[in-house]
């Protein structure tokens, strides 16, 4: 099958719904004949013009308002963050408003809200360029939060997200994008709320997070070869989260570790752990883990930044301490 | 009344007198809700529109039912003059299953998108922003639709209304920003809280005609809204009107309403009430007669007694609904649940 | 000793605090004259004057980085927001700067910003007046969020947060600021990250925050009439937590249910079962249990919110399930 | 030079001197840091100032060092204008724990508080509002310190802008509001984001003095500025300065500097450069001899050459304090718990 970038994954998913669809529009920083920071949007303008394809001023509360508004009257709007960063410069409109308009309306209003932007630490981008922020928006009832970890589900997630009535965030790992994977050319989708098993085994259950995976995934190859079988699962959406899966999972392996690039409190591995505990108690032969990024600001630095991410090596130490519990 | 009295078009006697009827539901929904609310039949806060009438009815006299209206915590009166009916706000305070947001929302969230009602907000500020993006749909889909968002003076030093003017002037979207200025933010003056005494004196710093209206007026407003509606019909872009009022009763009923205000404020603005000012007009103008408007007075009364009997008499919610409508996907799903609950 | 209320006790330690330290002000809406739509400030204004009791307009994001700002050159700011759900529109602010800036000033700057505002749902107040809010500033690394659940507890902890040079959050439960309880009066302290032990008791450990303690504590009593003794304890700051008083409190009960007026997702249930389970593995006798209000926007109409809300009743039977296992 | 050449006060020749060292300083030490970074040597974005020098230069010239810089995500000139040594502006892009931040923050999070230097950000608008702070603590404090914020017209679109700036004009603060418009934030024109193509003009909207300066003629932004200052000193509040100037650099180093402006346009903004105008305007005006400049020049360049240098002999900042300075109480702790890792 043909490979390309992540990116270009989702462009094309973008491209067929808004060729299809003249409701869809997106508002951004630098989207319109620029293409997208990232690339997000490239080659769209020229197709679809600047009343779909519209650059903003930096008034990031104001799109997502205006956004909001959009949404709830027959238009289809993406918001495209660039950096994800910007968006808590509009968190008052997404809890407040975007959150519970629905809700509040008693379903009579609809959100077809997609919040799309590129999070992550790397590249000495600095703490106002590296946030993730995820578990915020699992934690807030009426979001859908994807974390897409590889070109096909990129496009097949992007496509499920292009359809859906409800707000979702769709988050690009920076350190992501631009990697290749096999693409199907035709169009399809990704049901929200179903996990990947990325790699099967049953000597433990690693649940990774976005640019964990791979890394994960590496470390697992090298422990395969001392014949250590480790299953890695990838929720591909937080909310909803797949928890069966990974239960099942737990209770053929006895053991998990939560990888995570952010913050452990009150985040997803918190959360993963609490209700496998709590349904998954007797499958349990060790404690559940997490292994986080440290509980910081991301500093510039190449050799702080390195120190507050796991990577390979981190990651395979703490598999191999769950396996010693 | 007002000294523009020369230059107001001449309407017809029909809406003369419609513009009478909707001041008057008005008034006399908001006297019930705060007689509800002394009764302990409003369960949460209950802000009142009295002494404002003349804004929500000049501007939404100009509205067709397709149109968008967005309001703030102060909304009765915008949702009434939208055409929600008053049953159904005066249920929705009551807490019931046949409010017009089925009891999730209380005074502060209205809903009512069948009639155009897009909603009010318990938060200052984000319906600046969501009538904007109305105003882009409208756009977009290259209709001839307008929105319109009413809100206070306390608005006014919020980003949510410079960031949401901007985003209208650049893409001339068909919107109109109506500032309720009635000269308090609950008790804070808002000469005190702006180093500008005026909202309508603003457009030339954000490139949209601006006009300073009294909103006691409601021909002024009237006249004001129709030039508004008519160029963001025509895609001409949005109108900032200021509209200068005033609240004669409490910030929210039950609150105390001293300290900040003097009675002499209060009794000059109730002695200019819109509605008493509008009837004398009529009269003297001899555009509508004394029995025209007490049958009028008549009906309204009938209608906001009923309203509130039926509001009285309708049901709660039922609890095992509480997480109905959350997600789009699961609203029919959870109506399952809850009838095998 | 005097009863006083939570408000009342709060207040004491701020006007004594700022008749000591001129450099102490304060802003938000109606806490000048007026006192404070919760009165949280009443009768300062008369002592200390509009510039430190500092009326401001409806500028959330404006006055929060304006204090941001005030914090670093000299000043020691305490925003009041009244409710705490208008903070959102100052998210930018807080997490990309406040949080931040004593980082990545490499401690030069410090970041003495207290932020106070009543939280919980109760009194139909609706979505937009009954957000909690606080497992989000758990999750970001640089606030302290302090929970006070009496008026002893809140005269002590408002006089540690009025001390800090970190960011406190404040926050305050609108079912309890107006409930009384003995309070000394002398000026004392509580130190942040001490849980205090409410109740005594070795069938299990319930955690409780905030509104939930009092409702839990009613709970327990019914259970004591048949012989169960239930340990309580109420972190009293959920940042710094406390984990070594529960990890002690679970090593003798072997059991342990959160109860949190607030989301499930990603909270602080979430993150408090996390640890037990990674560090407390060998002394649970039973999966941890969480009892959350619903993953809900708040409804108006009362026989809705009472629903989505724990209660005495519903944490009775949470903990005899847990119990059951 | 300028047309308003006339009515430029005269000022002593150490002035004019030291206003050319600081021009070229900002100067070579942003070409040094472009150097730098085609090198290879800068890890994160780096945004230079070439062509806005005059800016910094202008207003700096004014401040004391107990006075406050709040900066933006093009900050490198701020720094060096309020008197950060560009060794340790270097070291810091450079990631090196000599750097103005120790390494933490690079090009747009320096931080100097020993000098005023209170920070910039990656984030747009913040500072704005945290210039605003400094104001109130300066006012509460009763000093006459005054604070700064450079902004870019990027900023101008946002609500930080309309809040900070209104409280500043309501307290009456000690506040300079300088906006560097250098007509697009990254390729997005002004004049298509916003309603108003100026930013100067917008006083009167929020009560407060508002000016348009020639942003490329340092002597125009000096006289405005110290007008500025002079009413902060004294306690007659706010003003907000717009300097029309021009990047003419990409808008961050490695990045692609097409399809959004003219060679024609920059061409002739090149053509006015600030460093250029100002040079010859001394020499014209024999407020300086060739000598005097050519000695600052030589001075500059080797200030720069040993920044570099410096900068890159430095250390990197230890791992092991990774975590360091997040909360105050744990600072001197943190610092032990390195030295014994
Ligand atoms: C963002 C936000 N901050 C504070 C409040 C609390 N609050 C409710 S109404 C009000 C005053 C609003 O004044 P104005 O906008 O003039 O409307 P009015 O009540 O005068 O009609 C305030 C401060 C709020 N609802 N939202
Ligand atoms: C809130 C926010 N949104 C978007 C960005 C991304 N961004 C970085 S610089 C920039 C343009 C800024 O333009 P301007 O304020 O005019 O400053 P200039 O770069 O022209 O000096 C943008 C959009 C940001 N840093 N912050
Ligand atoms: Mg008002
Ligand atoms: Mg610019």
């Amino acid at each position: 099958m043909r490979e390309i970038t992540f990116m270009e994954a989702t462009r094309e998913a973008l491209d067929s719904a808004m060729a299809k669809d003249p409701s869809i529009f997106v508002v951004g920083e630098g989207i319109g004949a620029r293409g997208g920071n990232f690339t997000t949007t490239l080659g769209l303008y020229e197709k679809y013009g600047p009343e779909r394809l519209r650059d903003t001023p930096i008034s990031e509360r104001g799109f997502v308002g205006m956004c909001t508004g959009a949404a709830m009257t027959g238009t289809r709007p993406i918001v495209d963050f660039m950096f994800l960063d910007f968006i808590l410069d509009a968190m008052g409109e997404l809890i407040n408003q975007v959150s519970k308009i629905q809700y509040m309306s008693s379903g009579r209003l609809k959100m077809p809200l997609l919040l799309r932007g590129c999070i992550g630490i790397g590249g000495a981008a600095a703490t106002h360029h590296s946030g993730n922020y995820y578990p915020i928006f699992a934690h807030i009832p009426g979001f859908r939060v994807v974390l897409p970890t590889n070109a096909y589900d990129a496009k097949g997630l992007f496509a499920t997200a292009l359809q859906s009535d409800d707000p979702v965030l769709f988050l690009e790992h920076k350190n992501l994008i631009f990697n290749k994977g096999p693409v199907p050319d035709e169009e399809y989708t990704i049901p929200f709320g179903k996990a990947r098993i990325t790699r099967e085994g049953d000597a433990a259950t690693v649940v990774a997070l976005s640019s964990m995976v791979d890394k994960t995934l590496a470390a697992c190859d090298k422990l395969a070869k001392e014949g250590i079988s480790i299953e890695v699962i990838d929720p591909r959406t937080i909310a909803p989260l797949d928890i069966d899966t990974i239960l099942a999972s737990v209770h053929k392996t006895g053991r998990l570790l939560i990888v995570d690039e952010t913050f452990a409190p009150c985040g997803v591995g918190a959360e993963i752990s609490a209700q496998v505990t709590a349904q998954g108690f007797d499958d349990l032969d060790a404690p559940i883990m997490r292994l986080n990024g440290l509980h910081t600001p991301t500093p510039y630095s190449p050799p702080l930044e390195a120190a507050i991410v796991p990577n390979k090596e981190s990651i395979e130490q703490a598999i191999r301490d769950l396996l010693a519990e | 009344m007002s000294n523009e009295d020369q230059n107001k078009e001449n309407l017809n006697k029909e809406t003369y007198l419609e513009l009478y009827h909707d001041l008057l539901l008005i008034r006399r929904s908001e006297e019930q809700l705060a007689k509800s609310y002394a009764a302990g039949m409003i369960h949460g806060a209950c802000h009142t529109y009295v002494g404002e009438e003349a804004v929500a009815t000049g501007v939404c006299a100009h509205l067709r039912q397709d149109d968008a209206v967005f309001s703030t915590h102060r909304g009765h009166g915008h949702a009434l003059a939208k055409g929600v009916p008053p049953r159904e706000v005066i249920a929705e305070l009551y807490g019931r299953e046949t409010g017009c947001s089925r009891g999730r929302g209380g005074s502060m969230h209205l809903f009512s998108p069948e009639v155009g009602m897009m909603g009010t907000s318990g938060i200052v500020g984000p319906t600046i922003l969501q009538a904007t993006g109305a105003g882009y749909s409208f756009s977009l889909l290259k209709t001839d639709r307008v929105a319109v968002v009413f809100f206070g003076d306390g608005a006014v030093n919020n980003g949510a209304f410079h960031e949401g003017i901007n985003l209208a002037t650049i893409w001339k979207l068909p919107v109109l920003f109506v500032c309720e200025n009635n000269m308090y933010a609950t008790e804070v003056p808002f000469a005190y809280a702006s180093g500008n005494p005026d909202v309508g004196n603003r457009g030339p710093a954000y490139g949209l005609p601006s006009v300073i209206v009294d909103g006691n007026d409601v021909l002024a407003v009237y006249a004001a809204a129709g030039e508004a509606v008519r160029r963001a019909r025509a895609g001409e872009g949005p109108t900032l009107i200021e509209c200068k009022t005033y609240r004669t009763r409490a910030h929210s009923e039950g609150m105390r309403d001293a300290g900040y205000r003097t009675q002499e404020e209060v009794d000059a603005w109730k002695a200019r009430d819109p509605i008493d000012l509008y009837r004398a007009y009529l009269l003297e103008h001899n555009l509508a007669a004394e029995d025209d408007m007490q049958e009028i007075e008549a009906d309204v009364q009938a209608i906001v007694e009923h309203a509130a009997e039926f509001a009285q008499n309708s049901p709660w919610p039922d609890p095992a609904t509480a997480t109905n409508y959350i997600y789009s996907e699961n609203n029919s799903q959870d109506h399952e649940e809850v009838q095998h609950a």
